[in-house]
């Protein structure tokens, strides 16, 4: 046993111990924090499996943002905590521990006995790579050749915004989601808020740019960019638009209906939906994706603000 | 030239982790609040400005080690920031009790 | 070289639990609210080294995104904190004002 | 025991770990977080056996890591619908239970809803 696999397994520990403490402990609020503690870590597990975009996702939804999500969901519902009272009856516990265990026991199996090297599409992916002359694998798979699931998964996206905006009461709807933020004008959180953003939205252009060739791309960069906005938010420099308003809108359609047009242009001129000429491919793909990290930060910081609360006044 | 890089790699990295330990023992052990948050503040971020430092000559290009110390200054603004919003609230925590 | 940075992310990763540990312990939400704020630097220290450990130049750029996504979270932390202790009646540090 | 194993049993425990939780705690809220660890341990499965499927100078297949990057966004979108389903539950009726058991408290809504 080397120093490697003794690390892998400290990583392992701490993270499974983390992932305990959300579960058993009392307190939802602690819960919470543990699970935002869980999800940074994680990040570190998927940067050990060699999978570096999907450890920037993780960064930026698991700890970031659906932290942020759970935080305020907690902190909102923490006088409701009393009224919760019928914990489940030992039959059902001793159940679900049997199940629980034989779950894990099927997946630990499925782990072990499956063979290895396991069957792989990485040299297709990596043999392709010429149709889109874009260097990152993973973003030749997300943009070009499973195009329909990104797309579709940025319809997923607006229509979960949809849900959370039609939960708005009568006197708020179509107004602003959210409380109001005040902050003093002289504060160290505004004084945060302003030094901050610039800063991040270079870092999230950044993650957004080198996406072509290294990992990275528009949904990592989107989620810092909604980070940003609801930063500035929280500080109270600025206020969360009236849903109501078209130019959020348009925002919110831009990538999922430019996407769509590209698709529907590849079954006009080319061959298949969502087929890119070789030679425009790479510039196409640019344009979805500016398309999409405007629409991607827009639709995660709204979703971050909740239902509409406030009418417009 | 190389040994003389990994010289000053493990003496930061060690002083780094060091700074770490410092952290957690105060946290374990400070009584209150405010004193935790010191603990948290002063060693996490120098650990971590060691740390930096020791990667530092590890880096494969300027690009790399311009990114390695910009991490470490947003770490820095983000960390007095956070502790000095921390520290009102549990001052104001207390005053009202 | 590798074993050396190998073996100091593990002891900052073992530091990071212990001081979870006693963080999430801890008896007011003040202590819990230093969360984000110590897994944001011990995590972006571990991201670093492990990323010079398994040759991953990209772990740098994970970092950076950690540096300022922690930042957000643990404002977002105070300030939900905050909130909360509000309708207690305590606490009313950078709002309404 | 290599490190792609360590990190697999990691993951078939934290979908264990979710499972049990989603079925025994009784908040939503707590329903939801374990929900969202179940989530996380199958998408660190798709990272192993993607691992193992290393191939042609890639360290990861690319193909499980962008399911799981799809999957990751899909997740959070219904975990913001779930939270708000929750929150205005909770601002109906001042609870958040589940249970049709309970006594409504529909009168003290203010929002008129």
């Amino acid at each position: 046993m080397n120093i490697a696999t003794i690390f892998e397994i400290v990583l392992a520990a701490v993270v499974l111990g983390l992932g305990i403490w959300t579960i058993a402990v009392r307190e939802t609020y602690s819960a919470t924090v543990g699970f935002v503690a869980y999800g940074l870590l994680v990040a570190l597990i998927w940067v050990r499996l060699d999978a570096v975009d999907v450890a920037l996702t993780e960064a930026a939804i698991g700890g970031g943002l659906g932290g942020v999500l759970l935080l305020g969901a907690a902190a909102r519902l923490r006088d409701g905590e009393r009224t919760v009272a019928e914990t489940p009856g030992m039959v059902t516990r001793v159940s679900a521990v049997a199940l629980s265990a034989l779950t894990t026991a099927a997946l630990a199996g499925a782990i072990v006995f499956l063979p290895d090297p396991a069957p792989t599409l990485a040299p297709t992916v990596v043999g392709h790579a010429w149709a889109t002359s874009l260097a990152n694998p993973v973003t030749n798979v997300l943009m070009a050749f499973r195009a329909m699931d990104t797309m579709l998964e940025k319809v997923v996206l607006l229509l979960s915004i949809i849900g959370v905006w039609s939960l708005a009461p009568d006197n708020a709807w179509g107004g602003h989601p959210g409380p109001r933020h005040r902050a003093d004008p002289d504060g160290i959180l505004v004084f945060l808020a302003r030094l901050l953003p610039p800063i991040g939205i270079v870092v999230g252009i950044y993650i957004f740019w080198t996406g072509a060739n290294h990992p990275g791309g528009a949904f990592q960069g989107g989620a810092i960019l909604a980070s940003m906005w609801v930063l500035a938010i929280m500080a109270g420099l600025t206020d969360t638009p009236p849903v109501a308003r078209r130019w959020l809108r348009f925002v919110l359609v831009a990538g999922p209906g430019l996407f769509l047009l590209v698709g529907l242009g590849g079954l006009w001129f080319g061959t298949a939906f969502l087929a890119y000429p070789p030679a425009l491919a790479k510039p196409l793909i640019l344009g979805i994706e500016v398309a999409m990290i405007l629409t991607i930060a827009a639709t995660l910081g709204l979703l971050l603000a909740g239902a509409p609360e406030r009418s417009v006044k | 030239m190389s040994l003389a890089r990994d010289i000053i790699t493990i003496a930061a990295v060690s002083a780094g982790a060091f700074f770490f330990l410092a952290g957690t023992v105060g946290l374990l052990r400070f009584p209150d609040t405010l004193t935790r948050l010191h603990a948290l503040t002063k060693a996490d971020n120098l650990g971590l400005g060691l740390v930096v430092l020791g990667l530092l000559p590890q880096a494969g290009s300027l690009r790399d080690g311009l990114k390695l110390v910009s991490i470490w200054l947003l770490v820095l603004l983000a960390g007095a920031t956070v502790s000095q919003l921390i520290a009102r609230t549990a001052r104001q925590g207390e005053t009202a009790k | 070289m590798t074993e050396f940075l190998t073996a100091a992310v593990g002891f900052i990763l073992a530091m990071l639990a212990l001081g979870l540990v006693s963080i999430l312990r801890g008896p007011g939400d003040t202590d819990r609210m230093m969360a984000a704020q110590l897994i944001g630097t011990g995590g972006i220290a571990a991201l670093l080294l492990l990323g010079t450990v398994t040759g991953v130049p990209a772990a740098v750029d994970v970092a950076l995104t950690l540096a300022v996504l922690a930042t957000f979270a643990s404002i977002a932390f105070v300030k939900k904190g905050l909130s909360s202790l509000e309708a207690d009646g305590i606490g009313s540090t950078e709002d309404h004002k | 025991m290599s490190g792609p194993t360590v990190f697999g049993l990691c993951a078939a425990v934290a979908v264990g770990l979710g499972l049990y939780g989603l079925i025994t705690n009784p908040h939503p809220l707590r329903k939801i977080i374990a929900f969202n660890l179940l989530g996380s341990g199958v998408f660190l499965l798709f990272g192993v056996l993607g691992r193992r499927g290393a191939a042609a100078s890639v360290g990861n297949d690319p193909v499980p890591q962008a399911l799981v990057i799809t999957g990751v966004v899909v997740a959070f979108s219904a975990t913001a619908l779930a939270i708000a389903l929750l929150l205005r539950l909770f601002q109906k009726t001042g609870s958040t239970t589940l249970s049709s058991g309970a006594p409504p408290n529909v009168s003290s809504d203010p929002s008129g809803g």
